[in-house]
């Protein structure tokens, strides 16, 4: 006997599914409170982010907070969201660093009142309101095999650097990025190894080395990740293999400036981290209002960018990512 | 009370019977240590020849370098019966702190940055040495607290700022990549820094107090061994170091946040104690220290070329320091015995 | 001898020096000088603060008040290494040696021999090692490490490391009591060289044979004071005992004639690899057996290996017929086995704990009422032991670390007593302990032994070994060589079996 | 003889009652100071969050004691914490998995003692390599993944309190342990045993206690509560991962020296400890609530950490200083 994993399906929390009717000429409120919970404090891509929601604040109105913790982990999360409870904020966006072990703690939010707005990425969907999706995912599966198999010349090895072997969005894209080579036109790629760099810089260096060593005839890395993209490229251009490996995946412009400069890297994409961060804000002072309440197809203003429909599952996607290239990089200071 | 007079025999009965070769079996450790490395390296070799290929040897002698510079500083406190758990978190401060001067100046010469690195190493590493001196304070819960300390003060002041690659001079990052006569800089460097602590430690009277504080600190004190002011300069030279491996680092890798170096301290202690550094002093060599060094990072490069599960690396690492500190014991074990035997007069 | 004239100015003076730890005045307002050409003994009961004198010389502590004075000038010592420098070497009453390193260079550590760029010389430092174990008559290999060195191997060590350091004035505090007869000569020999040389020499031991063989000048101190310091000429050593203990002494030794009752204690083949050989003996209650021989013919590691704190490879120990366990103090203790260690400091004692503490560990267990040690059952049974052997302390629960080190062989003595042991194991009682905690020592044994319990007793003290022992068992190199009864116990009998035929000649 | 001090007054101004004070204190002051701090719902917070720390700290205590240390407990919780997520996956009943977590603990606390007391390798070098042995294990066993869907019935009690109130259901383990733990410590003959062999460990062994044995079986319990923190911790987030509770050993070190126990044995009080782990937690929780950031934290626990050691050697020798000059 005893309660085994098929007895229960889910654990989550209490789900607080808001039931409040959203009203959406609702006027916008001032003065709402919103504090940034991101994945972990000091990272420069994060940093991007939430000052997106800051200006998005600014513009609003609304009052800015940022807390988060120096380490990635769940726990030390749950320990500002009790905190950020005690304060009695109006909305969370938080980055979760696991989708479960927030859950209980954004519920209790919820039920204290608090709008949960998850962005970049998702807690378990039954304890958030919204969720800001840098991208659909399969736009993203699509566009990083497109530039894989351009930069290989259509054949050939090709190997990923990721982040954590766990990273919600890394796992999802990769996916996508595998069906996408059982197409006929990527018939010829051959995708020899998942590599995981932790999105730790050191890590990720040392990754690329490692695959660089056992894949001799490597074509293309794809780092569907700004800290693993920037290692590889590091790597590879101080390396003696600069020229002959290819680089791509997502990443900042800033940071990857010099490498298309010097030629190690060709293109590679993303969105616009502080787009996200500004919608994040602009959707949780909606929740704040009463505008929204995240159900399907409502829809909001998001200043600059425009009317935003909540899809599925309280979704809202920011977009296409865009590709940079040594045409278009000096346009962007990110 | 009579004086009890004995007719004394020439010489008493303990004696010295043969020429006993305890060197030999000390440095059976670091034999033990080329061993495993020559094993290792072979083996990975023969599953993949690129191993031995020129770039993944430099690839591997690079990281080697900044890891056995630190591991230099941590014997010299060991020896000391002291530890110095807050090198990771130094290393971070020193790297982040010739980053952003390297940054706002791009004409500064390497020899400055690497100045810059030695005296905010050495400035952390006098905190440590006195607060362990003149505290009376254990370095271990000094240096852990220091630790939490220096990382936070990096934090505080990086603020989440990152140096990237192309902020900082070319001339730096070429020091990190190029060579002089075909030796890699930071292999030159880490090499200097080992020749020069192994001769100081061996032949010099200030090298052999720190080991003879190590092996009795109360005797230490009794030989009249300035032993505050030993510590305070163990604690100084591993400060220093990890100041310089911070500017290796900067130079090696080019990003630097905040979070350089973080959790450097478990693999330095543990490249050391690989290297048969004893825990509690008064034994032990910066060669073995940096023999420790290059074995850990060959066994995280083969992992990757052998295509082992990395998560496998971490509990290798673990199992190579129980194993070594068994090794150490047996070696030990042995020597007491052999002692024993040649003492007793059976 | 050589007296030198009394206007001359003192090598080093010690004037009107006070020391204190705490509420505890370990010396107050001592004087006396050493002069050039002298040996001085320094003597007094255990905590009478003879350490504490010889380790504000050599700059451990700092006197409170008063001076030192070097060639008439007053010096302020802050570190060992300034008495040192003002050419003072000292030998302390406990070995300080570095275990990692060699014996040559525990000897020339602090002042290693140089040569180009500063780099230390081996070679000289070999040959210095060389020359002092010549001149001590011993052989020791100069290259390997301390770790592992026998007590009073580790004391000639140490006693080589002072005169390499060829000082002005060397200070000894009991370094004697854990050599042989024959180290002791050789060990006076040198000095008395030395002295003649013109060093000036201090002395302590308990032992006042030695004061009187090798000393010209004594100083006698009590409870922390001075009382006198006269030439040796002029003192008896009954005046000095008198001195010291500010009473008249009973006499030593006060053995009660008992009869041996049936055998308790059987031990028979005793073996282990390298330390002793087959060791067979057996003890009745009310016998009181000693254990004779040279320092480290293996009597301490025999006990040892009966108590079970030491393995042993072979042979059985059996009490009362019942055979123990080896290698479990545990057992032997609950069969009503005690063993009373050579080394207080270091076996006998947790010195940072409490006195009550110290004197219940072995018997927590039967004090604890339903597992726990609430109440004061402890503290009753610590002030009940404590008080029967007169032990002199602040507070029941202060450091016994604190005590003196006569008082601390009390609590050691208490702790197993309270046991109400069968067969009670004493390994050196009364080393280093004065003439008055000796006598009591001596006689609490001789009435156990009296009550029927049955005591073995190893002693390096020929005289106790004789005064108390029923017979004597002498151990050498790691056998036991012969056993004398009482009746045939002398001096002779003993010193010959203990040293072998190499003695007779 | 001067010294006319009682006896609970020198206890008094050791250190590990003033922790107790100067915790008592924080807490007064944060509560009338820091806003949100004092609410009931705060209280609930503060203790869940301190509750791992505070379990692992009980058996800590009892291994610096003797002298020891044992650094893996934090990778021990991590490697138990995946175990339990990877048989959860694998379909046992969670009735079944807690034991064998639990035992598993008891296991890897086993191995630690077995190097340290039967192959006598210093503790600090071996639990060094256990806690990169595990926690590298943790990995292998559930890679970087999370298994996260545990039953209701277990999370929602691990985080729940009792009857609504502002006590965490959680509590009640801490608190029955932590008075088994104290009077084991302080009011048996076991607990003598640990101080003994801490201060002197052989003169403990020449009075009959096993040190070798006492030490394992401390071992052992060390690994148990850091398996049961375990399985705690990922009830708790509802999230077994090989992660869970990285970095935790420094905290619980720091709590256990903050507390008053000697790093180098033979000194130190359950209460004291209990004390600095709620020390510590107060103030991070306060400081939080008061904004202060997380870099600040980290070196308020450094400095404290120090401080805690340095303080009672500066109050010796100050003291020291007194009564030379009253002397004098
Ligand atoms: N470091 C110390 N701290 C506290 N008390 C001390 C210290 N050193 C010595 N004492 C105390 O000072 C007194 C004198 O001790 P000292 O060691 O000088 O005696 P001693 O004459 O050498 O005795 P013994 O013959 O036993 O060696 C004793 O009461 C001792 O307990
Ligand atoms: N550091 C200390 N703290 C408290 N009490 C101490 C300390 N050192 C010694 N004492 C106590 O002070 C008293 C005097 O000490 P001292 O050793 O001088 O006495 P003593 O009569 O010379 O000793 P003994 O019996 O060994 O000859 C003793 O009762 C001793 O226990
Ligand atoms: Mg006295
Ligand atoms: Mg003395």
């Amino acid at each position: 006997g005893g309660t085994t994993k098929n007895d229960s399906s889910s654990s989550g929390g209490g789900g607080a599914q808001s039931t409040a009717q959203a009203d959406p000429n609702a006027a916008t409120k001032e003065g709402v409170k919103m504090a940034f919970l991101p994945k972990q404090l000091n990272n420069p891509y994060s940093d991007i982010e939430v000052g997106g929601g800051k200006t998005a604040l600014d513009e609003l109105k609304g009052e800015y907070k940022l807390v988060g913790p120096n380490d990635a982990s769940a726990s030390s999360q749950v320990s500002y969201i009790n905190t950020l409870i005690q304060q009695q904020q109006d909305v969370i966006g938080i980055a979760a660093n696991d989708p479960n072990a927030v859950c209980p703690s954004l519920n209790q939010a919820r039920s204290s009142g608090i709008k949960v707005v998850a962005f970049d990425s998702d807690a378990a969907k039954d304890c958030r309101d919204v969720f800001i999706n840098q991208a659909t995912t399969e736009g993203i599966g699509e566009q990083l095999a497109k530039m894989a198999s351009e930069l290989a010349g259509g054949s050939g090895e090709i190997a990923i650097l990721s982040a954590t072997p766990n990273a919600t969005n890394q796992n999802a894209w990769i996916e996508v990025f595998k069906q996408q080579l059982t197409k006929p036109e990527y018939a010829n790629l051959k995708l020899v190894k998942v590599a995981y760099g932790n999105d730790d810089d050191q890590k990720s260096f040392q990754e690329a080395q490692g695959l660089l060593q056992s894949y001799p005839n490597l074509k293309a890395i794809v780092a569907p990740t700004t800290v693993g993209i920037a290692a590889a490229a590091r790597y590879i251009s101080s390396s003696s293999y600069k020229g002959k490996v290819a680089v791509t995946g997502l990443g900042t412009p800033n940071q990857m400036r010099e490498y298309i400069k010097d030629g190690t890297v060709t293109k590679f994409a993303l969105w616009n981290p502080a787009d996200i961060g500004y919608l994040a804000a602009y959707a949780g002072v909606a929740l704040a209002s009463g505008q929204i309440t995240g159900v399907e197809g409502q829809k909001f203003k998001a200043g600059k960018l425009g009317e935003y429909t909540i899809g599925k599952d309280g979704e809202i996607v920011l977009g296409p990512p865009t590709v940079f290239d040594a045409s278009n990089i000096d346009q962007y200071n990110f | 009370m009579n004086a009890t007079k004995v007719v004394a025999p020439t010489t008493t009965s303990r004696s010295v019977s043969r020429k006993f070769s305890l060197g030999g079996l000390f440095k059976a450790r670091e034999a033990g240590i080329v061993l495993a490395l020559i094993a290792l390296v072979a083996f990975t070799a023969t599953q993949n020849s690129r191993f031995l290929s020129a770039q993944s040897i430099r690839d591997i002698l690079l990281g080697t370098a900044i890891l056995a510079v630190l591991a230099v500083g941590q014997a010299t406190v060991m020896i000391t019966r002291n530890i110095d758990l807050s090198v990771g978190s130094v290393l971070g401060l020193s790297a982040f702190a010739v980053g952003s001067l390297l940054q706002a100046n791009q004409g500064m010469p390497v020899i400055v940055a690497l100045v810059v690195g030695v005296a905010v190493g050495a400035a952390c590493g006098v905190v440590n040495g006195f607060l362990v001196r003149f505290g009376q304070v254990p370095a271990l819960v000094v240096t852990l607290g220091t630790l939490y300390a220096f990382r936070g003060a990096a934090y505080f002041w990086a603020g989440g700022e990152q140096i990237n690659a192309d902020e900082l001079p070319g001339h730096f990052l070429k020091f990190g990549n190029s060579s002089i006569l075909g030796i890699p800089w930071l292999v030159l460097i880490a090499v200097i820094v080992l020749v020069v602590a192994g001769i100081v430690l061996r032949n010099y009277r200030a090298g052999r107090e720190l080991y003879a504080m190590g092996s009795s600190p109360q005797a230490a004190e009794l030989a009249g061994i300035k032993v505050g002011r030993n510590t305070i300069a163990a604690f100084l030279v591993s400060g220093a170091l990890a100041g310089v491996a911070g500017v290796l680092f900067a130079a090696r890798f080019g990003t630097i946040d905040a979070a350089a170096g973080n959790g450097y301290e478990l693999n330095v202690v543990a490249a050391a104690v690989v290297g048969g550094v004893a825990v509690f002093g008064g034994s032990g060599t910066v060669w073995g220290a940096g023999l420790g060094a290059l074995l850990l990072t060959v066994i995280g490069s083969s992992l990757a070329v052998l295509d082992i599960n990395q998560f496998w690396q971490q509990a290798i690492v673990g199992a190579l320091i129980l194993l070594a500190i068994g090794a150490d014991r047996l070696v030990a074990v042995r020597v007491a015995k052999s002692l024993k035997k040649r003492d007793s007069h059976v | 001898m050589v007296r030198q004239d009394q206007g001359a100015v003192p090598l080093l003076e010690v004037r009107g020096v006070t020391k204190s730890f705490g509420a505890v005045a370990a010396v107050q307002g001592v004087s006396f000088p050493l002069h050039s050409g002298e040996a001085h003994a320094l003597v007094g009961e255990n905590g009478a603060g003879k350490s504490t004198i010889v380790k504000m010389l050599a700059g451990v502590h700092r006197p409170d008040t008063g001076t030192l004075l070097v060639d008439g000038q007053p010096v302020e010592f802050s570190s060992p290494a300034d008495a040192k420098a003002a050419g003072i070497a000292v030998i302390y009453q406990e070995p300080t040696l570095f275990p990692d390193l060699t014996v040559e260079e525990n000897i020339v550590m602090g002042r290693h021999p140089r040569k180009r760029l500063g780099m230390i010389d081996r070679g000289a430092i070999r040959a210095e090692a060389e020359k002092l174990f010549a001149r001590l008559g011993v052989r020791i290999d100069p290259g390997r490490p301390a770790r592992g060195l026998s007590i009073a191997d580790q004391q000639i060590v140490e006693i080589a490391k002072a005169l390499s350091a060829d000082a002005r004035v060397l200070i000894m505090d009991e370094p004697t009591a854990a050599l042989s007869l024959v180290e002791v000569e050789r060990l006076f020999s040198v000095a008395r060289n030395l002295r003649d040389e013109g060093a000036a020499i201090m002395f302590i031991s308990h032992r006042f044979e030695e004061i009187t063989e090798l000393c010209q000048r004594v100083t006698i101190m009590r409870d922390g004071k001075h009382v006198s310091t006269d030439p040796m000429d002029d003192l008896t050593v009954d005046e000095m005992v008198r001195r010291m203990v500010g009473r008249e002494l009973d006499a030593l030794f006060p053995k009660q004639d008992v009869t041996p009752g049936e055998v308790v204690l059987e031990v028979e083949g005793l073996s282990r690899e390298g330390v002793f050989r087959d060791v067979s003996f057996q003890v009745r209650a009310g016998e009181i057996v000693a254990f004779a021989g040279l320092v480290g013919s293996g009597r301490s590691e025999v006990v040892q290996a009966v108590f079970g704190v030491d393995e042993r490879d072979a042979g059985t120990v059996k009490l009362r017929g019942k055979k123990l366990k080896p290698g479990s103090p545990r057992a032997a203790m609950a069969a009503g086995m005690a063993l009373v260690p050579e080394d207080r400091r270091q076996q006998g004692l947790v010195m940072d704990l409490s006195i009550e503490r110290n004197v219940t560990l072995p018997r927590s267990g039967a004090l604890a009422k339903l597992g726990f040690l609430f109440g004061g059952g402890e503290r009753r049974e610590a002030l009940r032991w404590t008080e029967r052997l007169q032990t002199k302390y602040g507070r029941l629960s202060d450091a016994v670390g604190t005590l003196s080190g006569g008082n601390q062989q009390k609590v050691v003595l208490a702790k197993w007593l309270s046991m109400a042991p069968s067969v009670l194991i004493v390994d050196e009682p009364t080393r280093g302990i004065d003439v008055g905690t000796k006598a009591e020592v001596h006689r609490l044994m001789s009435s156990l032994a009296a009550e029927g319990v049955a005591v073995i007793m190893v002693s390096s003290e020929l005289p106790e070994v004789l005064g108390m022992a029923d017979r004597v068992l002498v151990m050498r190199e790691g056998r036991i060589v012969a056993e004398i009864g009482r009746e045939d116990a002398s001096e002779d009998s003993v010193m010959f079996a203990a040293m072998g035929q190499g003695a007779a000649a | 003889m001067s010294d006319k001090r009682p006896a609970w007054l020198s206890r008094l101004a050791s250190w590990d009652a003033a922790v107790i004070v100067i915790t008592v204190l924080v807490l007064l002051i944060a509560s009338g100071v820091v806003e949100n701090f004092g609410s009931s719902r705060n209280f609930t917070f503060l203790l869940l969050d301190l509750l791992p720390i505070a379990l692992i700290a009980l058996p800590m205590t009892f291994v610096i004691v003797t002298g020891e240390i044992d650094l893996s407990v934090a990778s021990t919780l991590g490697l138990t914490s995946a175990v339990m997520g990877d048989l959860w996956n694998r379909g046992l009943p969670i009735e079944t998995i807690i034991p064998l977590c639990l035992v598993l603990g008891a296991v890897l606390g086993a191995l630690n003692g077995f190097f340290v007391t039967v192959l006598k390798l210093p503790s600090l070098a071996v639990t060094i390599g256990t806690l990169a042995l595990y926690r590298g294990l943790a990995f292998v066993v559930l890679g970087d993944g999370a298994v996260a869907d545990f039953p209701r019935a277990y999370t929602s009690w691990v985080t729940g309190t009792i009857g609504d109130g502002p006590i965490p259901n959680m509590l009640i383990p801490l608190v029955v342990l932590a008075v088994v733990f104290g009077l084991v410590l302080h009011a048996t003959p076991v607990g003598r045993s640990v101080f003994a062999a801490g201060a002197s460990e052989q003169a403990a062994r020449f009075a009959g206690i096993r040190v070798a044995r006492l030490k394992f079986w401390l071992y052992v319990v060390s690994g148990l509560v850091a398996g049961l923190a375990g399985v705690l911790w990922t009830l708790r987030y509802s999230s077994a991962r090989a992660d869970n509770g990285l970095g935790m050993e420094l905290a619980v070190v720091a709590a256990v020296l903050l507390g008053g126990v000697s790093i180098f044995g033979g000194k130190g009080t359950l209460p004291g400890v209990l004390a600095g782990v709620v020390l510590l937690a107060t103030l991070q929780n306060a400081l939080r609530l008061q904004d202060v950031s997380n870099e600040a934290l980290n070196i308020v626990t450094g400095v404290l950490l120090i401080i805690s050691v340095l303080l009672p050697n500066i109050v010796i020798r100050f003291r020291a200083a007194l009564r030379r000059r009253a002397t004098t």
